[in-house]
């Protein structure tokens, strides 16, 4: 056994120890159970492919949105105090026809390649009771590290198509909780039933090849290894669009896209 | 023959054999005569009891019938019957000449009718042959000429011939229209007759419904209609079969009355001459009980599931009777027959049908607990708590088990999940997942029930007697060692049972017992006033479950102990504290240590010493606690001084000094405490009572459930097997005076070698079986002597008979799953607290109040009945009241419901369970749906309130002259509830029929009927009617009943003021006034000390 | 007739109709007188003579006819040694014992029809043989009783057998058949126990085949059994049993043996210890005594002995 | 005395046969030796009469010249045949409708009865049983009396006595016949029946059958009371006292034979005398072994791992 392989198993081990404590009502027998279970995902586990660092390429470019942006809705969050002032909604967030918040990933084109999930955890921070940031990107298994910087009290509850389902609350100045996905998901949404408004997206994907656009429609992707690939855009509410794209080694490739208004 | 005869006859071949043939074939034809006889007689002897039967019979028939007739007679001499008679007749005379054209004319039609028919039917037949070839013919050439030929036919005309001699001809078609036409003219005819005998014949019908009404037996026509049957009978088998249930019954082929609608007794069916009724007049009784045969169809239950016997057989009384060696299940004995009744009823604490208590077996249901058998012996639903509660330990481990099990498996689910292939099968696996911590969930609501039954069990285990940890505390040690020696001495009537002692052995379990009991202190009580003491001792309804006095002078319940020489063994300060509350423990106990938890264990975690059935967790571990005596008495909600006269009242009563008893310090000796704990444990003294270090003793007794049916070799007959088998003069070993007293039929001269003798000896003298025997001390038959009457004997011989494994399917068990097995639980509590020794809950039964001298002229003073209980309270009130009986928390030293009542309606303390299940029998018995849903009340008008109001308050319908209204002065002379609590407490329906008539749902109460008549399908109010009242349609009990439930305090209030003289009111007239007197001074002293 | 006569065929029918009727006039009376002759000797019938194969005149002949014609008796030779017929000499026990068993066969039968093997079934048809069968108390009775007679009269058989020497050559194979009929015997009676399915029977037979499981060799508890792997489970007694213990099915083999497997053999064994005393010479005495010094000689025919 | 309980076990149903049979039984003894009396006392008198055995018919029944030697079967001995079977149909009829089959309780496995006792006819080889472990008197024994009974003929080769009852000419094979018959078999069934009570102890016929009753009843084995304690020398021991008692006993048998025997002895052949030995020896064993079993308490004579005699 590796260390790769160590390090997977306690991974693991510690991200069904934290389902299971949402799961159970005795902590004592979830514990053992869950250190019981776990001895088994290290043998199947499979190991990443390795790739030659020496040649792989970049995608990057510009997402952009066609036609008149809708204005943002308003979002009255006086009914907390805590929440302080206005919010707006972030369905389509256009600034100069640049559309932020697009997840863009490889979609296809990786074959059977693996990746080693990485150890540093994505951070979801709740502050001003709106979520940072709005769109996620996450490997499968990767732990998503959930703050709350509020001086109220938020539920994080994902409603995952093909995910667990969960629900759990957490207090102001409460410890971050830790949490990961363990399949596919694009656009998984997450809410918080106390703060109606408060909306964002995780997106889970088994390679580490996505980004997401930033305000100013730019992503990149990198340490890309040289292949044809099929590459996604996806909005959350105007939907996925695809783009093949050939890489070559070292090579930095541009590639734009563009939603329309109203679109699918 | 061919060669020379010699001169001597050769023997063999001239011997002749005919004499011997004769002699053979006459005696083999008589064998064979004798075996047809044997066959159609000699084995069936029931064939000689029907002839009896029919001669007997007849005779008595025809007395009855001389009887019968005469009353008939007398029936119709009466008026009503005369003018009913006379309607008849005038009616009949009426409708005479009509219905006799009507008739006539049926007649004719019915003539013409069949004359037609003739014809038409043939030649209906004629054309459907035809038609049939018709349809069966393959060509369209052979179809169209059978055609042709049926058109023809029913074209041809055909001659009917009427009865007046008229002929018609007729086609075929106007044949079967004259056909119908005819049938339907004498339907039409014939309803038309009917029309015109209706009167007549609903003139007859009540004629004769009146005589059948008003003749208390049969009438003459239907004992005709059994002589019919007698004299016409043909010796046969007479037979229940009933095929799923292994049931043939031929009992009545001999017991020929035993379904016959007549009380026939076997006096009635002597022979004339005799002197007393001999085997057959025996046998030609009726049912003595009729009503159990119209509960329990003969045709479904036969007679041997009740009565036993070998159903099947016919060839004689022994062998019908299953009186012979080989017979398992033999009749029951007369005297015994209720044990049949165990067979089916074990779920059942009480038995009755209608107004009749099945007495010899509740008896013995009853003493079976109250003696404490019990607590040796194991039987099938007694005692069931601590095994109940064994059963939710076990519960609750294979749950949490399971719940591990689940978790386990959603870890493993989810993981699978992650690693699906597809996101179809990871969503149906998280899904899964997802359920079972749903059902995880389930699991935990189900523990949680499970551990408020285990709080209710440990309240419900309670023991037959007293807590002897609390020994110390309470008793005159000097008086223990000789209450051991023969507690009857003592205190003849206790329960306590003697165990034949020796010195040593008393020593030792006093020892014991003294040493291992609390030595906490007991706060110092004042005396108090023993004269008051004893009235409230007398009042308070003390003694419907404990006695007083002795010999003549003892009254009082048997369900507690007798109270006589309590003063002489008892100490002061704990007896107050048992008086004020005798469920007041000293130190809980808590069953997961074993140990009783002292004021130590409460301080180390910081917690109050404080233990009561709200604050019952051990202070240690959270464990469920024993915080409660396990004693039935329940707290009268006394006031303290109020205990303390008692107590004091309680102290005189002995009959020498305490300190006159011979000192017993070898108690404290601790050499002893071994030896005691030995014999405790070998006596089984835990089974009774709470004794330190004993407290998960088991039963050291056999189990009884199936006694009965346990095969005789089993019985240890001992040195008495063959005595008993054989019977004779020296069949009875008992030879105690006293011991053979209690023998149900005196000593024995028959046989007894059955299960009824084994039983009968061994309760008049357990150790009977010893005798005779050498045993060691331990080896010796530990049951003790239960000094139980004659009866009681009876009783419980009976109650152990029927304790059978029985064959019957399970159908016949008594075992509902509807409300009748609420009621089945309900009679555990009842009986289990002696509800019965105040209350009336079946028509007819005694409570042991009513039987109380004092109570003689007072009868509104004994406690209410609940006969109807259910169909008066709200089930959600009745919960309430039964838990606080008080209905308050802060004013407790009264009733709730009834202040007026110097009895007291006692706080038991009922855990949820019991509460659940007593409130579910009141409802069950009353045959209420659970859940109540309540009756909407109609809002009534201004109008409408003030007329009910005026005559709420007229001096015709003075209700609150005895209702009770909250005002002091007025309520200390009230002696029926407040109405206040009537909108809370009784169901709307319920208080009209009781407004109507009182004394037909409680006999006997205060309450008067006849408050309302009927007029025009209205009830309206029987006195005169306040002004308001002019012109009013409505129903008088309806707007009186809405009024009530209506009622608010203001109102009441307003009503009170309005009533001229209500604080003036005289008391109640039956009551004389040294008794009021009496009345007002206790209420005085009760409530203001 | 019409075709003789076509022209007078009406007449010639007449004619002759009247003719029949004078015959008929003298012949049935003449038939009736015959008839009436010929009932008044019945034996003479033609159904008699089918079933009755000769005449029952008291003659030798016919004596001997009687007994060799006869399917049922002509087990019996026609003539036997005159002392044969003494009952004290033969005790008459082997003719009994048959009887018995004719009569065991049939109430046997007639109980079969009431009773079902079954462990539900077998104490219930008891009780209801005893209460509700005509005769049916009696048939029981009967067949319970004849096999308790049955035993004792082969006993008794075996005995007198034995007493007139009468298994000496050449009938020693006979006896070796009669031994195995006492077995058989036995065995019958003893099946038959169990079949009332109560305390009696099945005691009774739980002390008998309990012994079986001592059988050296083929019984758990046997010598050497537990050697050769016997257990309670499939040893002789579980064989014999259906089972570990009595129950249904050893109340099921016991009926099938009781009712069929051993009667038949049983009866085989009859036919062939009936026929054998035939062949054997008939009954073996009683014979003239033997003295001593003819021990060794030849033995003589009796007839020698007789003159 | 107790009457009642003598009553009791006479009249049970099931044990009526065996009181039947006991009378019965007698009364053909007696038959047999009256006739057997008479024949000998006619071959004495031929014997001493040589002329006479020459014209004599040699049957105690008379014969007068004239008379038939053979008679008709019918109508002579089929009149006695149906005579016989009327006579046993009235017995048995009269017995049915007087006497009930016996029918106790249903079956029941849980409760023994005490005393469990097999049909009559067995009681014999049970009650061997306490003489012997099962597998002898159960299996062991049965088979042997089956064989012995079946070899009789064939070891039997004394000529005379065949067709007619005698004693003086068969004194040993009647003798050795009536000892096992009257004494092994029908004596058993006796005490089977009548003596043994319950717990299977010996009740004397009028003794009450107490179920409480207790004996005390200690049972050795022969090597121990020679103090032998070896398994290995137990068996030896068991091994030479058996052995030694049929070698010993043969030895016996031969020398008795020899003497008193001698013309029959001359007739066998070595395996007809051997098995008529063996046969011999272990039926005298029996009663040894029961009067060592009632009178000296010895349970076993020889003891192997595998089988205890």
């Amino acid at each position: 056994m590796n260390k790769k392989t160590g390090w997977r198993i306690s991974v693991s081990a510690l991200a069904l120890c934290g389902l299971l404590l949402t799961a159970a009502c005795n902590k004592k027998e979830n514990t053992e159970q869950s250190s019981n279970t776990m001895s088994q995902p290290a043998a199947t586990a499979p190991a990443a492919t390795p790739i030659d660092p020496a040649t792989v390429a970049t995608v990057n470019g510009t997402v952009k949105f066609d036609g008149t942006a809708p204005k943002q809705a308003k979002i009255d969050m006086s009914q907390d105090p805590a929440c302080k002032g206005m919010n707006e909604a972030e369905n389509v967030v256009v600034d100069g026809g640049d559309l932020a918040n697009v997840f863009v990933y490889v979609k296809d084109g990786l074959g059977s390649r693996t990746f080693d999930v990485p150890a540093i955890p994505v951070v979801l921070d709740q502050s001003g009771c709106k979520y940072h940031p709005h769109v996620l990107g996450v490997m499968a298994g990767q732990t998503v590290q959930i703050k709350n910087d509020d001086q109220t009290t938020h539920n994080i509850h994902p409603t995952p198509k093909d995910n667990r389902e969960w629900n759990e609350s957490q207090p102001p100045s409460s410890p971050a909780i830790e949490k990961n996905f363990a399949r596919e998901e694009i656009m998984l949404p997450v809410k918080c039933n106390q703060h109606p408004w408060m909306k964002m997206y995780i997106n889970v994907v088994k390679n580490p090849f996505y980004a997401v656009t930033d305000k100013s429609g730019k992503y990149e992707i990198k340490g890309l290894p040289p292949g044809d690939y099929t590459i996604a855009f996806v909005q959350e509410k105007l939907g996925e669009q695809d783009q093949k794209v050939t890489v070559g080694p070292k090579e930095t490739k541009t590639v734009d896209q563009s939603f329309k208004a109203g679109g699918e | 023959m061919p060669e020379k005869p010699n001169l001597e006859q050769d023997p063999i071949t001239s011997k002749s054999y005919a004499a011997y043939y004769l002699i053979a074939t006459v005696i083999l034809m008589a064998t064979l005569f004798w075996a047809l006889w044997d066959e159609a007689w000699g084995q069936r002897p029931w064939k000689a009891f029907q002839e009896q039967w029919k001669d007997r019979y007849s005779a008595f028939l025809n007395n009855t019938r001389s009887g019968s007739t005469k009353s008939e007679n007398g029936v119709e001499q009466n008026p009503d019957y005369v003018a009913l008679k006379r309607a008849y007749e005038k009616t009949y005379q009426d409708s005479k000449a009509q219905a006799d054209e009507a008739r006539k004319k049926l007649d004719d039609a019915s003539a013409r009718l069949l004359a037609v028919q003739s014809v038409f039917t043939d030649r209906r037949a004629y054309v459907n042959a035809l038609t049939y070839e018709l349809e069966t013919s393959t060509s369209a050439s052979a179809k169209a000429s059978k055609q042709k030929e049926i058109d023809k036919y029913k074209n041809e005309q055909a001659t009917v011939e009427y009865p007046d001699g008229s002929k018609q001809k007729y086609t075929f078609p106007q044949l079967e229209e004259k056909y119908n036409e005819i049938r339907d003219e004498r339907t039409k005819l014939s309803l038309e007759l009917g029309d015109v005998l209706k009167p007549v014949t609903a003139a007859k019908a009540k004629m004769d419904e009146y005589i059948s009404d008003h003749m208390v037996d049969l009438t003459p026509q239907q004992i005709d209609g059994l002589k019919r049957r007698a004299t016409e009978w043909v010796p046969a088998i007479v037979q229940i079969n009933v095929a799923d249930a292994n049931i043939v019954d031929r009992c009545e082929s001999c017991h020929m009355n035993a379904r016959e609608p007549l009380k026939i007794t076997p006096a009635a069916m002597m022979s004339k001459g005799e002197k007393r009724p001999d085997e057959y007049a025996e046998a030609f009784g009726s049912h003595p009980q009729p009503e159990l045969l119209a509960i329990h169809d003969p045709e479904k239950f036969g007679c041997s599931p009740c009565h036993q016997g070998n159903g099947r057989a016919t060839t004689s009384v022994e062998k019908a009777h299953g009186n012979y060696e080989h017979w398992l299940w033999p009749l029951f004995p007369k005297e015994n027959s209720e044990a049949g009744c165990q067979n089916c009823h074990a779920a059942d604490m009480e038995l009755a049908s209608g107004d009749v208590q099945w007495q010899t077996i509740n008896g013995g249901k009853d003493l079976f607990r109250q003696r404490g058998c019990m607590g040796c012996h194991r039987y099938e639903g007694y005692d069931k708590e601590p095994e109940d509660l064994n059963a939710i330990g076990q519960q609750i481990k294979q749950i949490e088990t399971q719940k591990r099990d689940n978790l386990k498996q959603t870890a493993f689910l989810m993981k699978e999940a992650d690693a699906a292939a597809s996101n179809e099968d990871a969503n149906r696996l998280n899904g899964k997942a997802v359920d079972l911590r749903v059902a995880n969930s389930k699991l935990d609501g189900r523990l949680q029930q499970l551990d408020y039954q285990s709080h209710s069990l440990m309240q419900d285990m309670k023991k037959v007697g007293p807590n002897l940890k609390d020994v110390r505390l309470k008793l005159n040690r000097n008086w223990i060692p000789v209450w051991l020696k023969k507690p009857t001495d003592f205190r003849p009537t206790t329960k306590m049972p003697n165990f034949r002692l020796n010195d040593r052995q008393i020593q030792a379990i006093s020892a014991y017992i003294w040493q291992s009991g609390f030595t906490d202190p007991l706060p110092k009580r004042k005396p108090g006033n023993a004269a008051h003491g004893k009235e409230l001792f007398e009042t308070r309804g003390c003694l419907a479950c404990h006695s007083i006095g002795e010999g003549d002078q003892l009254q009082g319940g048997t369900f507690a102990a007798n109270l006589s020489r309590v003063g002489e063994k008892a100490n002061y300060d704990y007896l107050v504290r048992w008086i004020h509350n005798a469920r007041e423990r000293t130190r809980p106990y808590c069953p997961y240590e074993k140990k009783d938890i002292g004021p130590e264990d409460y301080a180390k975690k910081g917690l109050p010493y404080q233990f009561d059935p709200d604050h019952s967790q051990c202070p240690n571990d959270g464990h469920e606690l024993q915080v409660q005596n396990m004693t039935v008495m329940p707290s009268l909600r006394l006031a303290p001084e109020d205990a303390e006269d008692i107590a004091t009242y309680l102290m005189t009563q002995k009959k020498r000094e305490p300190s006159s008893y011979p000192d017993a310090s070898f108690m404290d000796d601790p050499k002893l405490k071994a030896e005691g704990e030995k014999w405790v444990r070998h006596y089984g003294c835990s089974g009774c009572h709470e004794i330190a270090g004993f407290e998960d003793e088991g039963r050291i007794g056999t189990e009884l459930t199936f006694e009965g049916s346990k095969p005789i070799e089993r019985l240890d007959f001992a040195l008495f097997t063959t005595t008993a088998e054989r019977g004779g003069k020296d069949a009875e070993p008992i030879k105690d005076k006293e011991d053979l007293a209690r023998l149900p039929d005196g000593p024995a001269t028959e046989p007894w070698y059955d299960h009824k003798g084994f039983f009968e000896h061994k309760l008049a003298e357990p150790n009977i079986y010893d005798q005779g025997k050498v045993k060691s001390e331990t080896e010796a038959l530990r049951m003790p002597n239960m000094h139980l009457t004659k009866d009681q004997v009876l009783d419980l011989t009976t109650f152990l008979m029927g304790s059978e494994e029985t064959s019957l399917p399970a159908s016949y068990q008594y075992k509902p799953g509807d409300a009748r097995h609420d009621i089945q639980e309900g009679w555990w509590i009842v009986k289990k607290y002696n509800c019965m020794g105040c209350h009336q809950f079946i028509p007819g039964q005694q409570t042991i109040l009513m039987g109380l001298k004092q109570y003689q002229d007072i009868q509104e003073q004994l406690p209410p009945k609940l006969l109807t209980e259910g169909a008066r309270v709200d089930p959600e009130w009745l919960r309430k009241f039964l838990s606080n009986p008080a209905l308050s928390t802060t004013d407790t030293n009264r009733n709730g419901i009834r202040p007026y009542l110097k009895v007291r309606m006692p706080t038991f303390s009922f855990s949820d369970n019991e509460l659940r299940k007593l409130v579910r029998f009141f409802q069950a018995l009353s045959q209420q749906p659970m859940p109540y849903i309540p009756e909407q009340v109609p809002v009534l008008t201004t109008k409408e309130t003030d007329m009910a109001r005026s005559l709420f308050s007229s001096s015709a319908a003075p209700c609150l002259k005895c209702h009770a209204t909250g005002d002091p002065a007025h309520d200390k002379i009230a002696t029926a509830p407040n109405f206040l609590l009537a909108k809370e407490r009784l169901k709307p329906d319920w208080v009209e029929r009781w407004i109507t008539d009182p004394q037909a749902v409680s006999p006997g109460t205060s309450m008067p009927s006849g408050l309302f008549k009927q007029e025009n399908n209205q009830w309206v109010f029987a006195g005169p009617t306040p002004p308001s009242f002019q012109g009013y349609e409505g129903d008088h009990r309806k707007l009186l009943t809405d009024y009530i439930f209506q009622l608010t305090p203001e109102e009441q209030r307003k009503v009170a003021a309005s009533m001229p003289h209500a604080k003036s009111a005289g008391l109640h007239p039956s009551s004389d006034r040294k008794q009021a007197a009496a009345r007002s001074h206790a209420t005085v002293s009760g409530g203001s000390r | 007739m019409a075709e003789e006569n076509p022209k007078n065929g009406k007449v010639g029918l007449v004619d002759r109709v009247k003719d029949d009727i004078q015959a008929m006039k003298v012949d049935i009376p003449a038939k009736a007188k015959e008839q009436i002759e010929g009932l008044k000797d019945p034996t003479k019938t033609q159904v008699y003579t089918s079933i009755f194969r000769h005449k029952h005149d008291d003659t030798p002949r016919n004596r001997a006819l009687g007994v060799l014609s006869n399917v049922f008796l002509h087990l019996h030779p026609a003539k036997i040694n005159r002392d044969a017929v003494r009952y004290s000499y033969t005790w008459g026990m082997g003719g009994i014992t048959f009887f018995l068993f004719i009569i065991l066969t049939y109430t046997g039968v007639l109980l079969m029809f009431y009773y079902h093997p079954s462990k539900v079934q077998a104490f219930r048809d008891v009780l209801y043989l005893e209460h509700d069968v005509p005769f049916g108390k009696i048939l029981r009775n009967m067949h319970r009783w004849a096999a308790h007679l049955m035993v004792i009269g082969v006993w008794l058989h075996m005995f007198r057998v034995f007493l007139t020497g009468s298994y000496k050559k050449p009938r020693e194979f006979n006896w070796n058949i009669g031994v195995l009929l006492l077995v058989f015997t036995l065995l019958l009676s003893f099946t038959g126990y169990l079949l009332p399915d109560d305390q009696l029977g099945f005691w009774a037979v739980t002390v008998g085949t309990n012994m079986a499981r001592a059988t050296p060799l083929l019984g758990h508890e046997g010598p050497f059994g537990s050697m050769l792997g016997m257990t309670p489970y499939n040893d002789v007694r579980f064989g014999l049993l259906g089972g570990s213990i009595v129950d249904a099915n050893a109340l099921l083999r016991s009926y099938i043996w009781h009712c069929i497997g051993i009667p038949i053999v049983a009866s085989i064994l009859m036919i062939v210890h009936f026929w054998r005393v035939r062949k054997d010479g008939g009954i073996s005495g009683p014979a003239p005594v033997m003295l001593e010094a003819e021990a060794d000689k030849p033995r003589r025919g009796p007839k020698a002995a007789g003159e | 005395m107790d009457w009642r309980q003598l009553w009791e076990i006479c009249s049970a149903p099931d044990n009526v046969p065996i009181v039947g049979l006991i009378p019965l039984l007698a009364f053909y003894i007696y038959l047999a030796w009256k006739q057997a009396h008479a024949n000998d006392v006619l071959i004495e008198q031929l014997e001493g009469d040589a002329a006479l055995a020459k014209t004599h018919h040699r049957k105690t029944w008379p014969f007068k010249p004239g008379w038939q030697k053979e008679v008709h079967v019918w109508p002579f001995l089929l009149r006695i045949e149906f005579l016989a079977a009327i006579i046993v149909t009235i017995i048995l009829m009269v017995w049915s409708i007087t006497l009930n089959a016996p029918l106790e309780e249903p079956a029941n496995p849980n409760l023994t009865m005490n005393p469990a006792k097999a049909p009559w006819y067995f009681l014999g080889l049970q009650e061997m049983l306490v003489y012997f472990d099962p597998w002898i008197a159960g299996v062991v024994m049965p088979t042997m009396i089956i064989i012995g009974l079946m070899v009789i003929p064939y070891i039997d080769t004394n000529p005379l006595g065949s067709g007619y009852y005698t004693w003086k000419q068969r004194k040993f094979s009647i003798g050795t016949f009536l000892f096992g018959f009257i004494i092994l078999w029908i004596a058993m069934i006796i005490i089977g029946t009548f003596i043994r009570g319950p717990g299977w102890q010996w009740f004397w016929p009028g003794q009450t059958w107490d179920h409480n009753r207790l004996i005390y009843e200690v049972n050795r084995d022969l090597p121990d009371i020679f103090g032998i304690t070896s398994n290995m020398a137990k068996a030896i021991f068991g091994a030479i006292v058996v052995g030694g008692y049929y070698l010993l006993g043969g030895f016996v048998v031969y020398s008795l034979f020899r003497r008193y025997m001698g013309k029959d002895f001359k007739r066998m052949s070595l395996l007809q005398f051997g098995i008529t030995q063996f046969l011999l020896l272990t039926m005298v064993a029996l009663p040894l072994k029961m009067g060592l079993r009632l009178l000296w308490h010895i349970k076993y004579v020889w003891i192997t791992p595998w089988f205890n005699i």
